[in-house]
């Protein structure tokens, strides 16, 4: 039953994400480039592996699907057209879709916001959390 | 035709009743009326009647009722082949009356045009059995398109002749049988019909005075058959003019298959991989395959097929026809040609007075 | 009417015993223009052939139909009987009941009613098969190299050695190619040049080999043993036949600022100059782009200094026309240009370079004078970084990068890391790599060697970022084994760029009507069976313009594709099949449909004028197959919708007469 | 935007014949009725003022006709459509006329009536129409003055247009529109989304009214061939009627194959149909399978580029992935 | 419409088989002995690029219920690019038959190498099977070659 839902949410993700895992090579790009690397418990390309094989589960309690800044440098540099950060984001839309799931709500954006953050990074959290 | 003209009471028949007439004469014998397409094409088409089915007031069917005398294509005879033995079949058989409902005046003339053709020696025993066993109902045209020319053509749209000539009404459909046989045919429906009385007389008297003054304000009311007839080949064959008129043709067949008059066909064999059919079919003077021969055809341009085709419509067939034109300004080729070239115009253009650069 | 006779093979009992072949003899008699009918043991025995003779001879037959095993078996047999017979072999067809029938059809009536069926087909088509011959051309004995790389230059030599004139055209002003260029090659570290430079030597000084440098194809007719090609040969400025190579007017030039392509622009020459101390021809170019003389008139000092009067400012283009038997292209590869993969900050720092560029830095004739030194200070950088698989498998449809795997740089990254271990044992060597592929002889050991006894450090992992920072290259890069992002502050980064066919073999392949891939790399007529040639007949395919190669392959399929050559020089006259295409001038309308579709270019176009049926005549533009070059697919059949196109032996009525046969 | 009247192309063709340019004008010949215009030759501009017509009636594809015209001695001029110009650079890919003996003036156009669907809105007594803004306005001999929505009566291939960009010309009159997607796939899907029961009932009942007139083959651009097969008694499936209704099926598949990948979806062969098949149906299948399956192409659309027929991709799905059955929709 | 002695339906089926492939795939299984049912007659063509959509019609207008094409895998065309025609070809044809209603089992492109001869034989059991559960062609035949 519960291998079922997984199956299912699996199948959603790739639905939600038009990302095909298949299309990886294992050469780790993303990885390479990730900016948020060391602040993540699972990085991009294992996030990749692990929809491919089906490890939702730990994904979804995972921080690591927060730390992702949604730069999108994954996607620009993966040599497969892979798009590991859409992934990322369909993942974190199954989480945070449901009503009150927010991972944090818009209203605590301003005091976390601090002068260098660059525009684009607002952007990102935006993009990440007004779905 | 061998019908004897018989003078007897008009019938008439309230349209309420109107399905229950068709569904008589469906039983007398096979009935055959326009009705609308339920496709992509709306227009009415003679469709073999069957309970339900609505009679189309439409001023003329997509196609000509020659159909039903002269098929596109019939098949003559049937070889059926064996190793190497043949053996020759006639795949007739015998024909049974049939009733043709809803037939306008111009159609019902191009009939004749056809059987001076089909009908003198040597006779076509096939359009010949055909046309025996038709039985006409024939319906006048109160709201004439205008399209329609019939009347240069001589052609009276409010007598159009017939078995049974018909005439509808707000409420009631007339019958006024015109042979014995029609005569026939209506007696054996008396249960659906009521006589007429002089009202009934003048009503279809006033709409045969309206359809008349219908006709007189058509945009083609004033074409004139004066230029053309028997005696025109010298006058017209080597006019230039030939040469801008057929210009635009795309020589395509559409003119000469609408055509309720155009009587051209060919003959072929087909192998059917168990013997050979020998069929006839319509072949239209616009191809370029028309009439070919093995050295060759005899019109090689475009402008030559074009020209046989009118020459023969105003010229050759009247020529060897009593005076008789093989067109009854139906209108169907003014409809459906693609660059809208068509007879109208053709006779328009000689009408017209010749500059001194024109025909001899 | 044809006159045919069915002869139906008992094949001892394999027919005989699932076929009842009385039956198939009998039903086929009382076909339509069957005149002769009969069944025999073994048709294609010499008893069953004479009996066919017999009976073509008694019953004056004009076609045969056999009934017997597969065509692919006999046919070539039964024609020759036909032709011993006297009629022409093509008038033979063959209905194929043993394989197709009775070997796989266990019931009797069954198997009888589809060997009658299947007689009826070959009879129905033979009725209509028409007398063919084969047509013939002569072979002009003379081959072109086009590209005068390691591969024209091999190719190049075995064709001479076999003793048939070669042409080598190349478009630099020397010989060599990229193997000039590098440094050592892999596996064995010998130097590229000490192996290149007796071969290109040899190649000058063969009688049968004219190399034809600084110059290229313009345009190609003709089909296979009869091209007929015009080479543009571009001014150099010096007349080739009288400069003595002796290099003084290229010190003495005072346009100094030229960038020397062949070291990758890394330095300069003058505008006069000799590519390489070993060219071939060793003779002198100018380059019009920079030389004062020719661009403002005034100057003139080579020839001032020049002893042998070889400098000749007034030098034109010249067109070479020749005639050849076979072309061979071997137009080699280029790296890939790696500026649009910004992430490896090629543009923003001089210290990320190409393999390529690194060659010539190690190279004892490059820039550096083999010295390897920062290109941005000079200074020696200690950490280098090897970046792998830049722009090669990528995806189909990514916008940079090409989706194969470029094939040669796991060894030569190998080499590079292990000669910088070696000569300089202070610098510490990271090479990224996805997978490392190492399928040659002694391939493997070498990179193992490079890891186990060089102390190369192997990341399995990618670069995911470059930085120039502080006169350093700040590298990240992801390291998939030890789980973890690593940050190396390099001093030098090489990119293993992947390599793509040169851009002159697209126009060139136009010309030579030879199919490429969408890589633009040559297709071969056969990827397993015949790999050295192209689908068009007469052209044949040699070093990396068919497909990333090293040297040792390289100069293989130089050696085959010359093998192949020779064996099409060695033939007076060329036999063609007859099933070829053959198109209906009265029919067809010259729209190009069937030439697009014809793998070998067989089809030319022609405007032809015509007298109608309507007494005008008429300029109408059409198709015209050449019978030498056409293989007989029968592609341009289906694609002319006017059904002016038809095939030899396959024609339309045929089929549909079979198609016909069996349906009924 | 400008307008384009017949005024304006009536001054265009004068000064081109005045200096030279040309010394013909292909254009349209007014007729009885509103709607019969006929293509005409002109060689001077008196004849121009005379007969010369522009209005919504003038959808005639005049691309076809330059094969023949470019055979004559100078220049002829022609006014192209958005549809027009994709037949003319179709045209011109397959070699099929001189392009230097043409003068080619683009036009915009916002949807051309036909004859038919005039005709099927006032079926007997048509005496005249007259165009403002959306509003048409057909005089009738029995019913008056009939006025219905110009856009909602325009034929099928006019209602999902494919592009309102003139893709080749010499000159341009008016403002060049953009290629549009008016949906013209969703009558193809809504009959993929149909049963094979239901498709198959539905062609019988459309393709059965064929009477092989040829008028479909005679006027599309895409039919060029010098003798067509089914005229060729050597091709083997040449008939000049349909004896059975396999006949029909044959004809309209074979002729829709031959001009798959060249068709320009001009949709004459739907307009001059005298028994209103809907055959677009049968090109624009082809088409939208093509896009589908092998990227996205439109004939004529560049001049000289390679149809998809003649072409390949070695990843192309294979031919069993195409076939879209009942409620087939590709993934 | 063909019928054997138990009045069972038997399809007639065409097979163009290509001559460097499939035509030796289909000797192939004759070498093994692989039985596949008698209905399927094979045409031999150079390639299956040779086979014009007229043929395919033609079977079926003459009595054909099932007509299936055989040519060499994608990349291994003896002329190198034939198939690759052929597949885009019969997409086309095939896909409009069945937009017409035309069942489309009855029609079908295999690739077979010289190899294949299992795999011939297979897929000549399977279509047969396919085309005879599909009953007689009514949709496309031509009802004057019915006997």
């Amino acid at each position: 039953m519960e291998q079922n839902k997984m199956a299912s949410l699996n199948t959603q993700i790739l639905r939600m994400s038009g990302v095909n895992p298949r299309k990886c090579m294992r050469c780790g790009k993303c990885s390479g480039t990730c900016p948020a690397y060391d602040e993540m418990e699972y990085h991009p390309h294992q996030f990749v592996h692990m929809v491919e094989t089906g490890d939702i589960a730990s994904l979804l309690q995972s921080e690591s699907i927060y730390k992702c800044l949604s730069c999108f440098a994954c996607v620009e540099r993966c040599p497969r057209g892979v798009e590991p950060a859409k992934l990322i984001e369909a993942i974190r839309s199954l989480k945070t879709r449901p009503v009150g799931q927010n991972h944090i709500t818009p209203d605590e954006i301003p005091a976390l916001l601090d002068e260098d953050l660059p525009q684009q990074a607002i952007v990102s959290a935006l993009r990440k959390y007004m779905k | 035709m061998r019908e004897v003209m018989v003078i007897s009471m008009m019938k008439k028949c309230a349209k309420s009743n109107l399905t229950a007439l068709l569904h008589a004469l469906s039983v007398y014998a096979p009935l055959y009326l326009p009705v609308n397409g339920n496709g992509k094409d709306t227009r009415a088409k003679y469709t073999r009647y069957e309970d339900g089915m609505v009679y189309s007031t439409d001023l003329n069917t997509v196609r000509s009722a020659k159909d039903f005398f002269f098929p596109q294509t019939e098949n003559l005879v049937n070889f059926k082949v064996e190793g190497k033995n043949i053996e020759i079949i006639d795949p007739r058989t015998e024909e049974e009356d049939f009733i043709l409902f809803g037939v306008r005046a111009c159609d019902f003339k191009s009939f004749d045009v056809l059987d001076r053709v089909f009908l003198s020696e040597p006779v076509d025993s096939y359009y010949a059995s055909r046309r025996a066993h038709g039985i006409i109902f024939t319906m006048a045209c109160t709201r004439p398109a205008e399209t329609c020319f019939c009347t240069t053509f001589g052609i009276n749209p409010a007598e159009p002749a017939g078995d049974v000539s018909c005439y509808m009404t707000e409420a009631d459909l007339y019958l006024d049988a015109k042979t014995e046989r029609g005569e026939a045919i209506l007696a054996k429906l008396e249960d659906l019909l009521t006589d007429t009385d002089s009202t009934d007389i003048k009503t279809v008297e006033d709409q045969k005075t309206c359809i008349a003054s219908r006709m007189e304000k058509l945009p083609l009311a004033a074409l004139s058959t004066e230029k053309f007839g028997g005696d025109k080949l010298d006058t017209l064959f080597d006019d230039p003019r030939w040469e801008s008129l057929s210009e635009a043709c795309l020589a395509c067949g559409t003119c000469t298959y609408v055509c309720p008059t155009c009587q051209c066909y060919d003959i072929k064999d087909f192998n059917t991989g168990h013997g050979v059919c020998r069929f006839r079919y319509w072949d239209s003077c616009m191809y370029s395959e028309f009439t070919k021969m093995s050295a060759g055809q005899p019109r090689l341009t475009q402008m030559q097929r074009f020209r046989q085709r009118f020459m023969h419509k105003l010229v050759y067939y009247p020529a060897n026809n009593d005076g008789l034109f093989s067109c009854v300004g139906c209108g169907r080729c003014l409809a459906s040609c693609p660059i809208s070239m068509n007879i109208v115009k053709v006779m328009k253009t000689f009408s017209e007075e010749v500059s001194d650069n024109g025909s001899k | 009417m044809q006159r045919i006779g069915v002869f139906v093979c008992w094949c001892g009992s394999n027919i005989a015993a699932t076929v009842d072949v009385h039956a198939v003899a009998e039903a086929a008699r009382h076909e339509p223009g069957v005149v002769f009918s009969t069944d025999y043991q073994y048709m294609c025995s010499q008893a069953g052939q004479n009996m066919i003779i017999e009976a073509v001879k008694e019953h004056h037959l004009t076609g045969l139909v056999i009934c017997s095993c597969s065509p692919r078996m006999h046919e070539a047999t039964f024609r020759k009987t036909a032709a011993n017979a006297g009629i022409n072999p093509y008038m033979v067809e063959i209905a194929n009941i043993r394989e197709q029938c009775s070997w796989v059809h266990k019931d009797m009536a069954a198997g009888t009613e589809k060997a009658i069926i299947l007689a009826k087909a070959a009879i129905a088509k033979v009725h209509l098969n028409t007398a063919l011959t084969p047509g013939e051309s002569k072979v002009t004995k003379r081959a072109l190299v086009i590209g005068g790389g390691i591969a024209g230059i091999q190719t190049a030599l075995d064709i001479a050695e076999a003793g048939f004139p070669v042409d080598i055209v190349e478009k630099e002003p020397t010989i060599g190619g990229k193997m000039a260029q590098l440094d050592k090659t892999f596996p064995t570290l010998d130097c590229a040049a000490c192996i290149l430079t007796p071969k290109m030597v040899d190649a000058a000084q063969n009688e049968n080999i004219r190399i034809i440098s600084y110059a290229q194809v313009e345009e190609v007719g003709g089909f296979v043993g009869n091209f007929h090609v015009k080479i543009r040969k571009k001014a150099r400025f010096v007349n080739e036949d009288v400069c003595t190579g002796c290099g003084l007017c290229t010190e003495k030039c005072p346009q100094k600022k030229v960038p020397n392509a062949f070291n990758l622009n890394m330095d300069n020459h003058r505008a006069i100059y000799i590519p390489f101390a070993q060219a071939v021809p060793k003779v002198a170019v100018i380059d019009p782009n920079y030389c004062t003389m020719l661009k403002t008139g005034k100057c003139g000092v080579c020839a001032k200094v020049c002893t042998a009067g070889a400098i000749d400012y007034k030098q034109q283009d010249q067109i070479i026309e020749e005639e050849y038997g076979a072309i061979v292209a071997a137009t080699g590869y280029n790296p890939i240009s790696v500026e649009k993969f910004d992430e490896f900050a090629y543009s923003q720092s001089k210290d990320v370079i190409t393999s390529l560029e690194f060659e010539r830095l190690t190279n004892a004739a490059g820039p550096t004078a083999g010295k390897l030194l920062r290109p941005s200070d000079g200074e020696h950088p200690h950490t280098i970084v090897f970046v792998q698989c830049v722009g090669s498998r990528c995806a189909a449809n990514a916008a940079k990068g090409k989706e194969y795997c470029s094939k040669i740089c796991c060894m030569y990254t190998a080499k590079h890391a292990m000669l910088v271990r070696d000569k300089y044992p202070d610098t510490d060597v990271y090479v990224f790599y996805i997978d490392v592929r190492t399928p040659g002889k002694n391939f493997d050991e070498f990179y193992r060697r490079a890891v186990e006894e060089y102390g190369v450090h192997y990341i399995k992992g990618m670069v995911g970022k470059i930085t120039p920072e502080n006169g350093k290259l700040k590298v990240q890069g992801s390291d998939l084994i030890a789980d973890k992002q690593l940050h190396i502050d390099a001093d030098l980064v090489v990119l293993a760029a992947a390599i793509e066919p040169d851009k002159s073999a697209r126009p060139l392949a136009t010309m030579l009507t030879a199919s490429m891939d969408t890589n633009d790399f040559f297709t071969e007529a056969h990827p397993k069976l015949r790999p050295v040639e192209s689908p068009t007949a007469g052209i044949f395919l040699s070093g990396t313009c068919q497909g990333p190669k090293d040297i040792p392959e390289t100069v293989s399929q130089a050696s085959a594709a010359a093998a192949k050559v020779i064996g099409l020089l060695s033939k007076n006259t060329l036999k063609g099949n007859p099933c070829v295409a053959q198109s209906d001038e009265w029919m067809c309308n010259g729209c190009s449909s069937c030439a697009n579709v014809c793998p070998y270019g067989a089809i030319t176009y022609e405007n032809k004028e015509f007298r109608m049926p309507d007494r005008s005549t008429k300029v109408r533009r059409i198709a015209k197959v050449n019978p030498a070059v056409c293989q007989g697919c029968g592609a341009c059949t289906v694609a002319c919708p006017s059904g002016a196109m038809d095939l030899n032996g396959f024609k339309n009525n045929q089929i549909m007469a079979e198609v016909d046969a069996i349906c009924k | 935007m400008q307008t384009i009247t017949r005024d304006i192309l009536l001054e265009k063709a004068a000064s081109l014949l005045a200096s030279g340019t040309v010394n013909r004008v292909l254009g349209w010949k007014k007729g009885e009725f509103i709607y019969d215009v006929t293509p005409a030759v002109f060689t001077n501009a008196e004849d121009m003022y005379r007969h010369f017509t522009f209005d919504c009636f003038c959808g005639a594809n005049f691309s076809k006709y330059l094969i023949k015209e470019t055979q004559k001695e100078g220049k002829v001029l022609v006014f192209l459509k958005p549809c027009d110009s994709y037949s003319f650079n179709q045209l011109l890919t397959e070699h099929r006329f001189d392009r230097e003996k043409v003068y080619a003036v683009g036009i915009p156009c916002d949807g051309m009536m036909d004859a038919s669907t005039v005709k099927a809105l006032a079926p007997e007594g048509l005496t005249g129409a007259e165009r403002n803004g959306d509003a048409l306005i057909l005089h009738t001999l029995y019913d008056g003055d009939v006025t219905v929505s110009y856009a909602d009566h325009l034929p099928d291939r006019c209602k999902h247009c494919k592009s309102k960009k003139v893709v080749a010309y010499d000159e341009m009159l008016g403002e060049n529109g953009e290629v549009t997607d008016a949906g013209r796939f969703d009558e193809v899907a809504a009959l993929e989304a149909m049963t094979e029961d239901e498709r198959f009932a539905f062609w019988q009942n459309e393709l059965s009214r064929c009477i092989r007139c040829n008028a479909c083959r005679d006027v599309c651009p895409a039919c060029t061939c010098e003798k067509c097969v089914f005229d060729n008694p050597g091709s083997g499936v040449e008939n000049k009627a349909i004896s059975d209704r396999f006949e029909e099926k044959l004809f309209h598949v074979i002729r829709a194959f031959h001009v798959a990948g060249r068709c320009t979806d001009c949709g004459e062969c739907s307009r001059v149909c005298p028994q209103n098949i809907p055959l677009h149906l049968l090109n624009r299948k082809f088409i939208y399978d093509i896009d589908r399956n092998y990227g996205d192409y439109m004939a004529g659309a560049e001049e000289g580029s390679r149809a998809p027929l003649v072409n390949y991709q070695i990843a192309d799905p294979e031919a069993g992935e195409v076939v879209s059955g009942a409620g087939g929709d590709k993934v | 419409m063909q019928v054997n002695e138990n009045n069972e339906f038997r399809p007639k089926i065409v097979a163009f088989c290509c001559n460097w492939c499939s035509y030796a795939g289909a000797d192939l299984a004759g070498n093994n002995r692989l039985a596949y049912p008698a209905d399927i007659k094979i045409i031999r063509v150079p390639c299956s690029c040779r086979v014009n959509p007229m043929f395919i019609l033609r079977a079926f207008q003459r009595g054909a219920d099932g007509v299936i094409l055989c040519g060499c895998h994608p990349g291994d065309c003896h002329y190198t690019s034939g198939n690759y025609y052929t597949r885009r070809r019969m997409a086309m044809l095939f896909s409009m038959l069945n937009y017409l209603g035309i069942e489309k089992e009855r029609t079908r492109v295999e690739w077979v190498s010289a190899a294949e001869g299992a795999k011939f034989a297979a897929t000549m059991q399977d279509f047969a099977e396919k085309v005879k559960a599909l009953g007689p062609n009514k949709r496309l035949e031509d009802l004057r070659c019915k006997q």
